[in-house]
């Protein structure tokens, strides 16, 4: 029954059904709030829902074979590192790498990048040297290299957007790109302006013009939930991922990297797990992933993690992607159509394909008193900076909310959230 | 954790809630539908005195919104506290005048010992625990504070003062020193903390007293410290104090 | 009814009966292995098993308000903002601490360690400074000094065992500290010795002896699950502690550290969550605990680890040490009386009060052959190095066999280990 | 991950497997009860050869297992390898005596086409997941690996030569260098890598050769990496590289 549903669900475009169908497998969508107010949940960009799969998954781990992993030789030991390590070839597998070693567990994607940063970074990044961001970065692909900059003297440089479309300024940061940049650093999509990143052209500008031993970070938190990745095929050096934003548990994410490239990286954290020997003098290493794997590893959440990837593959990320495509249209146009005064941040549909999410401000309105009357309503968007103070500050403002939606909601949804953001305009407006 | 101990803290004094706040928060709880008692915190932002520019600082900043929130009180001839603030956000800025009309008028005392789990008394639906985007926990809290260095002026310093003056006074109370430098550096850290450009973080203190006759170059560091210890962050704004203690003979 | 159990559970000495009705909460050890082979789980030095409490807590997490903490307004987050941190009270309530903010997520507690190693001992520990460890430390109280010490050119020193009773060689240590010792860092249970090292005296022999900026770090991983503790009363500047080796999940630690000391330290990941302000050219940070959760802490984690406090909490922590201080000694005794050429590692239970565990070797069998068998049999202990290289050196062997002993274990089933034990060395005697 | 292709690129070759190995799969699996299995494997064990003290070599022995364990390879005259290997552990031992057995006599293309999947027949109920203390995973990788090495033997270059001869051989034949200085620096690293005790692990390599004309510093570098990648790590011993290459006219 299983293979043929993959078969059933792996072409086609995805159904109103289908994804109602979706929405029995999340238990926690079919809830009020504030005793009557029936959820939307807006907010997938900041943290997706669990399937039951996966949640069931994790509590078979506990009530069944929980145990330490990898130094054990007893039955549940034995079973609990099977289980571990296929969960690490599901990621694996989902993410196109060559193999499961390219693939270290982390608690997130920051602690990812972190990674790169304590041990490839703290190495190979000195004076003189250049590291490439981009305006639209996460903090977390930017406090990193500030803080590694301030220890070893190199510069931090911000590619800004593109003013017509709100995207990427590409020639920007092609002219940012020189014989001293060691690093280029860059989000696959931006979780405000929901644009999607040329990453070919990034890698072949940094291939062409930046030192030759320079690397590439992809930070694919908001691709890889949303549409078919493969980081060897991208030509990037390193990519991370956060586990939650995919339908998997809290406390797991990764790092996938080139196999010569995390070999050649020193350890990150010591402890348990990642030595080959330790002496009272010094230490030996393992051998990647384990080497960057330190201490009892989130084993549950790696294993949660592959259930996701299961998951997410049996739908097909194709059809995901196309679906979210259409309806996060549908969002961008029923926001410009029925919002007086919205203005949403980076490119318009038209202009290129963006993720199926809006960050927007309504003119005169606080985004945070607007998404905390939206909140009254049952319509669950977040406000802030979301992690982007940056790149607010390039757009010359202090806040913006975000709506941002995934495979299970709905047009009508979609419809609610729309109509009840007019409400809270009238709210203040008709104060 | 913080939030247990302050409502521990202020269990007794429950009794002791400003009657302006108690007439607010018993005039909130009748309004029935949830979405009236916002519309009520914007009828409130609306009639809030503004604060003026002035005023908007560093120091009277409320950290940790998501939104702009400043707050100031000032110290009356009856002993009672006025309070002024501001907002970008309507509702914040509601709350922070609910917060300014309940307050305004109550003794230091009376304000310090507040609980603040009157807040769910208010049905705004809104949570109490510490974090980053709690504006009225935050607001209060800096109130709070306000109040509590109010409160001590006799025995401390003027919490209105700038940084430098008040390490002046406590330093001249405690060692009586034949000679006092304090330079405020703070301009020179501005590049990697920000906070430091409006002054007040980083101090040199060049100070020369008898009662230092007799302990190392420790233990005067120690003594030094102690006295400053309420201007130290994370309750006051001091950040790195670079000392020079020496007696006469010296 | 809950407030009842609480009061009737937190004096008297636990029953057989109470035991056996502990197990009920723990599904996972109703079950057999290799078809009828009833399980016998004695590794719970390595992880233990969790109470369907803290899986009930966890399930509702995800069913029912899963979300972003933290940054959100609405319903949901707000609502997981409240129990992550209700969860750090928790932790802290439990540990003694003065304030919630002085406990810091971590992965795990290697990472607590190594927290600590990247930040405090990154800027303070240098040229001429030097570390004192004992020999019985886990790899993940060694490698992060060892690693650290390489690039900031310090020393770290061993102190040794008391040849007579195999614990901990206090002379020894206090002869190690001197002024230039700039951070004492030991484990308050031995893994593999079991015995339980005098923090009091130690800690009085650093603050008598060592640099007056010396700090002092206590791996409390094999004595918070087991016994009170309250980490300010101890008098150390940091203690670590891992939840899943307390009936919390996987993916979930914490550190513990004074508030002045936490204060000022610099941060240790960059990311989302422990900023105050970022700019293109500068960050500012958070205060701590925030300053050092970097990214998407692992809610759904820490608010099973608070449920776990509460549930040890409730049974009484003064009773579970009891408990196990008596099953731990039962178990030594008939080893020692039954098993021909055994030899236990660590004091024996006359000699000093001793963790609930067995670490040992038989005569003539490699711990590994000696648990391979036994798994055979339905029992599991592990065997090998348990991460302590450097004292199995100490001791002469390169591997030993461990059982540990958790609240849930009974009597029977250490009678069942022992007599199997005979059966395995049996098996191979025999040959 | 690495097993999953393991598999796939075994899975064709299934067929070939040596028929030693054949039949004592054959054997055990008629065993009824595990622990007869295990009986079986410590009869081995006391039967296995002992491999001499000499050949207790970093180079032969196998990584990441609890128990100590060491293997060793020889090409026979006849193209087929014969193995020898001794582990601290009964059971360990037992296994490797039981793939002594199995795939001694087969040729280097047999013993490297091997489909690990072959040890669930076995009966052991031990589990294939690659990880540290997968004893039996982590021997056969090593013979299998030894065996590629060995067939490898035209091509390439004697893999139980030292590695600054193996570095030499290559070198000479790739390059005609008119002069080649091979250091052997591993000892000095020992400090720090244990594994470097016994050399093989950090080389310094002077070569002067005709064919660098007309390539830069580093297109040489990436000439020479080129032929020594499958010594390095991790296919190899060679850890670090510290590289002199210069052209007769430089």
């Amino acid at each position: 029954a299983s293979s043929r549903q993959v078969e059933q669900s792996s072409r086609g475009t995805l159904t109103a059904e289908e994804v109602l169908g979706f929405r029995d497998e999340f238990p926690i969508l079919d809830q009020s709030v504030y005793g009557d107010k029936p959820l939307v949940y807006l907010d997938n960009a900041a943290t997706s829902q669990k399937p039951r799969r996966v949640l069931r998954a994790m509590e078979e781990y506990y009530e069944e074979y929980n145990s330490n992993v990898h130094r054990g030789v007893h039955a549940l030991s034995a079973k609990a590192t099977d289980r571990y390590e296929q969960a690490r070839d599901k990621v694996a597998a989902f993410v196109g790498a060559g193999s499961s070693r390219d693939v270290v567990f982390t608690r997130n994607a920051s602690e990812a990048i972190n990674l790169v940063a304590y041990t490839w970074g703290l190495d190979n990044l000195g004076e003189g040297d250049e590291v490439v961001l981009t305006v639209a970065e996460h903090h977390s692909n930017i406090v990193p290299w500030q803080m590694l900059s301030q220890r070893n003297k190199f510069d931090v440089k911000f590619a800004g957007l593109d003013p017509k479309t709100q995207s990427l300024d590409l020639d920007g940061l092609r002219n940012l790109i020189t014989p001293k940049t060691k690093l280029v650093s860059f989000g696959h999509v931006s979780n405000v302006l929901g644009s999607v990143n040329p990453v070919e052209e990034i890698v072949a500008a940094a291939r062409q013009g930046a030192h030759p031993d320079c690397k590439i970070l992809l930070d694919a938190c908001q691709s890889v939930p949303h549409m078919p990745t493969s980081f060897p095929d991208l030509g990037v050096d390193f990519a991370v991922c956060s586990g939650h934003k995919m339908c998997a548990p809290t406390g797991i994410g990764f790092l996938w990297g080139k196999p010569e490239v995390l070999e050649a990286m020193p350890p990150f954290m010591g402890g348990g797990e990642m030595i080959q020997d330790v002496y009272q003098t010094h230490s030996t290493f393992a051998k990647p992933p384990g080497k960057f794997e330190a201490g009892t590893p989130a084993i549950c959440e790696a294993i949660g993690l592959g259930e996701a990837c299961d998951y997410l593959a049996e739908i097909g990320m194709g059809r995901v992607e196309e679906f979210e495509h259409e309806i996060g249209a549908y969002m961008y146009r029923e926001l410009v159509e029925k919002i007086e005064g919205i203005e949403i941040y980076g490119p318009s549909p038209d202009q290129a394909p963006r993720a199926a999410l809006a960050a927007f401000n309504v003119e005169g309105l606080h985004a945070t008193d607007v998404s905390m009357i939206l909140d009254q309503y049952g319509i669950a968007v977040r406000s802030g900076h979301h992690c982007t103070q940056p790149l607010h500050q390039y757009l010359g403002i202090n806040a913006s909310a975000r709506a941002s939606l995934y495979l299970y909601n709905t047009k009508e949804e979609v419809d609610q959230f729309v109509s009840k953001l007019s409400e809270t305009i009238e709210f203040f407006r008709g104060g | 954790g913080a939030l247990l101990r302050l409502r521990t803290q202020a269990a007794q004094a429950s009794t002791s809630m400003p009657a302006p706040l108690k007439g607010l928060i018993a005039a909130f709880s009748a309004v029935p539908d949830p979405m009236l008692r916002y519309k009520q915190l914007l009828h409130f932002a609306e009639k809030l005195e503004p604060l003026s520019a002035e005023h908007h600082t560093p120091e009277n900043k409320v950290e940790g919104c998501v939104s702009q929130v400043w707050v100031r009180g000032t110290l009356q001839g009856d002993g009672t506290v006025a309070f002024e603030a501001e907002s970008d956000s309507q509702l914040t800025k509601g709350l922070a005048a609910l917060l300014v009309r309940g307050l305004s008028g109550a003794t230091p005392d009376a304000i310090t010992a507040l609980d603040p789990s009157f807040f769910e008394d208010l049905g705004l639906q809104q949570s109490l625990t510490p974090s980053r985007n709690n504006g009225f926990l935050n607001m209060l809290l800096k109130m709070q504070k306000i109040a509590q260095g109010l409160g001590e002026g006799g025995e401390g310093v003027d919490p209105n003062l700038p940084m430098s003056q008040k390490i002046e006074q406590l330093l001249r109370k405690e060692f009586e020193p034949s000679s006092l430098e304090i330079h405020d550096d703070s301009a020179s850290h501005a590049g990697h903390r920000p906070e430091s450009a409006g002054g007040g973080t980083h101090f040199r203190v060049e100070i020369v007293s008898e009662s230092f006759e007799g302990m190392n170059t420790i233990k005067r560091h120690k003594a030094v410290y102690a006295v400053l210890a309420e201007q130290m962050e994370p309750a006051g704004t001091i950040h790195a104090l670079s000392l020079s203690t020496k007696t006469p003979s010296d």
